[in-house]
């Protein structure tokens, strides 16, 4: 299970600062992302200026993993253009997937590698890609929150 | 020792490493022995389609279907088999109801009142026979206990009434709904009572009489039985008048090109190969169920209970839902949150360490918002846990928040 | 000897005190060794309520359920598994398709196409919809050797048709649709095209996609399966369009008081707790099947057939219906019957020495109309049988009429 | 099973002989008795005066035991009083339920006796009583053709 490396330190430090938590000014993309089946729901809030991502936040609520998980990727992106973005999002799912398990080629996550252990965890997959799901989403112009699980 | 653990190979497995201490008994239960050996039973010596055939496998499969029939009408005191239909779980029993008398017999402007803290399966239905009929869904509010108030009920009940549907037991808070005073309430307005059993009769000894309830729904799986079988029970007089819900083999009578006439009760509701399997399983499961006795297991689940909520309140952070103490009649359902930590974390962590609960809305969103919580936690009992169980569950408990590096 | 036997206990029970002809495979197969212990091992080792808990236990149901939903979809050839809808027997999965297609999508006028010879659960709901909707049964009839003439399937499908539903392979005469031919038809014209496979994936491979199929129904009892498990294939995109039909646990997304939203496919379509043990039998007996391989089933199925047909020949006074000769492609069921005997005193007579056949309606009174006839006997083979079953099952037949006290 | 004592040459003679398969003139009752499970259907005439049942006969198909069954009854209920017909039914149902197993007992039951075995076989046992209910039920009056089984 490896529960000591998912709720690692990194975690629950995402998970209670708030850093990350809170509104934008004038974001240009703001977007919901949820999992109806276990009641999380962030909204995501980008601003884009010359297809670079120039800041990011979330509100909303859920469980420490898709909490910290929105808080680590915000981190991440925020200064990287919206292929860069893209990029990442591939490389996590594929992480978490358990496809892509090469830590050279995982190092561009950083952080977010603590959630590599949540491909042992089926039931908490959703948590950990919803942010993922809502930035792809949101960057390539959907505007409906994703579903899939 | 408990003596039932050894009947239920699957508590003795090792999960994570740990032992299992099963506590999500209201979502499902495990199955004893008995019962798997009943259903194999069955395929290797007797396995026929039932009713169709007139050799003696056949024969002897609708003997043993009907016999699990007759047994579950004399566990739950019905006055005849024919008010005995076997469904595949509680669900497609409420639905039945729901499509076959509710669709039939409402109309415009009538009103179904059901507790806020149904079941989703409770529930769903009733808004689909709202929305086609026109009629209105009227809720009934628990007080802070979650309990439902005589004053309440007798403000909701009223001539406009036309079904009241109601859980025995809630699957969230563990309380004992007053069935029979809502009952009796409902019938000198003229309403029909749907009671949903699901939580009820695995733990609490069920008789249709004594509730005075029209319809009575449960699932096999709930009650040590294996999935896929259920039971919808309904007075002989009301299924008599309601059309058929599902069609085709076995429940007519004579069909043309055009039309066709419809078989009497109980088959009438029964459409297609039935699950005789699962029909001895559950026979299996009343034995066995009969055989340890509901003394036993209320007594067992009670003195469990307390020493959990006794647990509960020593650890701090912790919110219970419903009523707390043990104090009132309730069943060995237990709701609660970690304060500043999701349910499903909670779960997650209590899993590393062999113990098995439940995080979410437990299929009842509209209490959920009604408690305004977006989830719980909720161990849930059977008489074959221990007190080991619940030491080992709360030991678990306490670490929780540390995880998360909060302090405790 | 067949190599199969040993797979199957209750093929060597003595019956009657004679060892067991089971030739009532149409009804349903029986079960081997290896989908008991499917089932026995998921209760025995992670029983638990699927897509509900975060704990492993739970974790462990929901993949091997989910497991299961993939291999049907593989061994049908669908594109998702989303297109696969576990119910509980194929008269359920054509009920779904008549509840949430039917009542949704046809209006007054329009016409449903269906051969005279489809098995109740294929054509009761059809009139139920047709009543409710004001529309149209129209029947194909067959010819004398029970085939759909390509006159006939062109004359009944037209730009009214909006539904087609037929079975792929009759339950009384063993006829082998032709249901490609009908499909391409009916999408001509923009019917969907509801396929009854309950009698041909036993025997024969179904592919989905080859067919050309919007919708697929069958039963796991019938193809080695425990009972209480069946499927139904949809195209997604009809599916998606369709309203929900049994509603209630799992299958919604958010439940507020008065009104809910549903859950993507497949959740949808599933109300309440899944039958896992027989899904997971399902799942067993599929790869049981691909063991045997299906052109061993077909091949052993067509000589004993062909060696039933010609011995059944050879007694004077037995009418055999549909093709008499194995020499068109159909599948190992024979209805036929006995000079002044009724199929029940056949079937009767045949029971004593161990024979298992079945005698009635078959639940297609439309064609036992049809062919003019009350009833008929009905002996159906599977690959398990062997030319001694033949043989005993000849001895008897011979008998019968002298049991009557008519000359042979 | 019995097979032999059931198909014995009583039932087989009744099944084969049309004596009592005919109409009769002036009939008081025709009732019709069906089993809808197995399609066999009988119509059962009877005429009575003074609650006597003078001459009664039937029309209709069945199986060999439905058939023989009503044959028999017919040839015992000529000449017998309503209460006698009913007392005879009664005495059968007893028989068949195997709840009468006393042979002097079931005697008044003459050639029916020869069914006596059914109660063995679970799925004819509706074959054997469908005249004696339809009987029941023409002279109770009823006129809803009874589909207990
Ligand atoms: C052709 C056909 N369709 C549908 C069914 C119904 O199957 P079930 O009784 O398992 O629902 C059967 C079997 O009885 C059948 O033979
Ligand atoms: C109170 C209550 N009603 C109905 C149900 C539905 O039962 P099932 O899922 O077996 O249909 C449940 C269990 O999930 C329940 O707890």
């Amino acid at each position: 299970m490896g529960l000591e490396q998912i709720y690692s330190e990194i975690l629950s430090e995402h998970n209670n600062s708030k850093r990350n938590k809170h509104h934008i000014d004038n974001p240009t993309t703001v977007l919901k992302g949820v999992n109806p089946s276990c009641g999380d729901e962030i909204e995501l809030e980008l601003r884009e200026r010359d297809g670079v991502i120039e800041d990011a936040a979330f509100t909303g609520i859920g469980c420490a993993i898709s909490q910290a998980s929105t808080s680590i990727m915000i981190d991440l992106i925020k200064g990287k253009t919206k292929e860069e973005a893209i990029e990442l999002s591939k490389l996590f799912f594929g992480m978490i997937k358990n496809e892509i398990t090469d830590e050279d080629q995982l190092e561009p996550l950083d952080e977010a590698i603590a959630l590599k252990d949540i491909s042992h965890m089926p039931a908490r997959v959703k948590c950990a890609v919803l942010a993922w799901h809502t930035l792809e989403n949101a960057v390539e112009g959907e505007h409906a929150a994703n579903h899939e699980h | 020792m408990n003596p039932y653990l050894d009947d239920f190979p699957v508590l003795k497995e090792p999960m994570n490493g740990k032992r299992l201490v099963y506590l999500d008994n209201a979502a499902t239960t495990q199955k004893p022995l008995s019962v798997l050996r009943a259903v194999e039973d069955y395929y290797r010596a007797f396995n026929a389609n039932p009713h169709r055939g007139l050799y003696e496998l056949s024969v002897r499969a609708t003997e043993a279907y009907e016999n699990a029939r007759h047994q579950v009408k004399e566990f739950i005191g019905a006055d005849k088999d024919e008010e005995i239909i076997f469904t595949r779980n509680a669900s497609e029993s409420l639905n039945l109801v729901a499509y076959s008398y509710g669709l039939n017999f409402l109309n415009e402007g009538d009103e179904i009142v059901l507790p806020v803290s149904e079941h989703h399966s409770n529930l769903v239905p009733w808004q689909m026979v709202a929305k086609a009929k026109g009629a209105k869904l009227v809720y009934l509010y628990p007080d802070a206990t979650g309990h439902l108030t005589e004053e309440e009920i007798n403000s909701k009940i009223t001539p406009k009434t036309r079904i009241v549907a109601v859980a025995h037991v809630s699957n969230v808070l563990g309380t004992v709904n007053p069935v029979r005073e809502i009952a009796e309430k409902a019938h000198a307005v003229g309403a029909v009572v749907v009671v949903d059993c699901a939580q009820s009769i695995p733990h609490y000894p069920v008789n249709v009489k004594e509730l005075d309830a029209d319809f009575v729904a449960f699932s096999g799986h709930k009650m040590l039985a294996p999935m896929g079988i259920g039971v919808l029970y309904g007075k002989q007089e009301l299924l008599d008048k309601m059309p058929p819900f599902l069609s085709g083999g076995e429940m007519i009578e004579y069909v043309y090109e055009q039309e066709a006439t419809f078989a009497p009760l109980p088959q009438k509701f029964e459409a297609g190969t039935q699950n005789v399997g699962g029909a001895l399983g559950l026979a299996a499961a009343i034995d066995y169920l009969k055989q340890v006795g509901y003394d036993t297991i209320m007594k067992t689940e009670s003195e469990l209970l307390r020493y959990m909520l006794d647990g509960m309140a020593q650890i701090p952070h912790i919110t219970v839902y419903g009523d707390t103490t043990g104090a009132t009649e309730r069943c060995g359902v237990v709701s609660f949150n970690v304060d500043d930590v999701h349910p499903h974390d909670v779960s997650s962590i209590l899993d590393a360490d062999g113990v098995a609960i439940r995080a979410g809305h437990h299929c009842a969103q509209p209490l959920m918002r009604y408690l305004k919580v977006n989830a719980t936690c909720r161990a849930s009992l059977y008489f074959y846990n221990t007190k080991e169980d619940i030491d080992i569950f709360l030991a678990s408990l306490k670490k929780v928040r540390g995880w998360l590096g909060y302090g405790a």
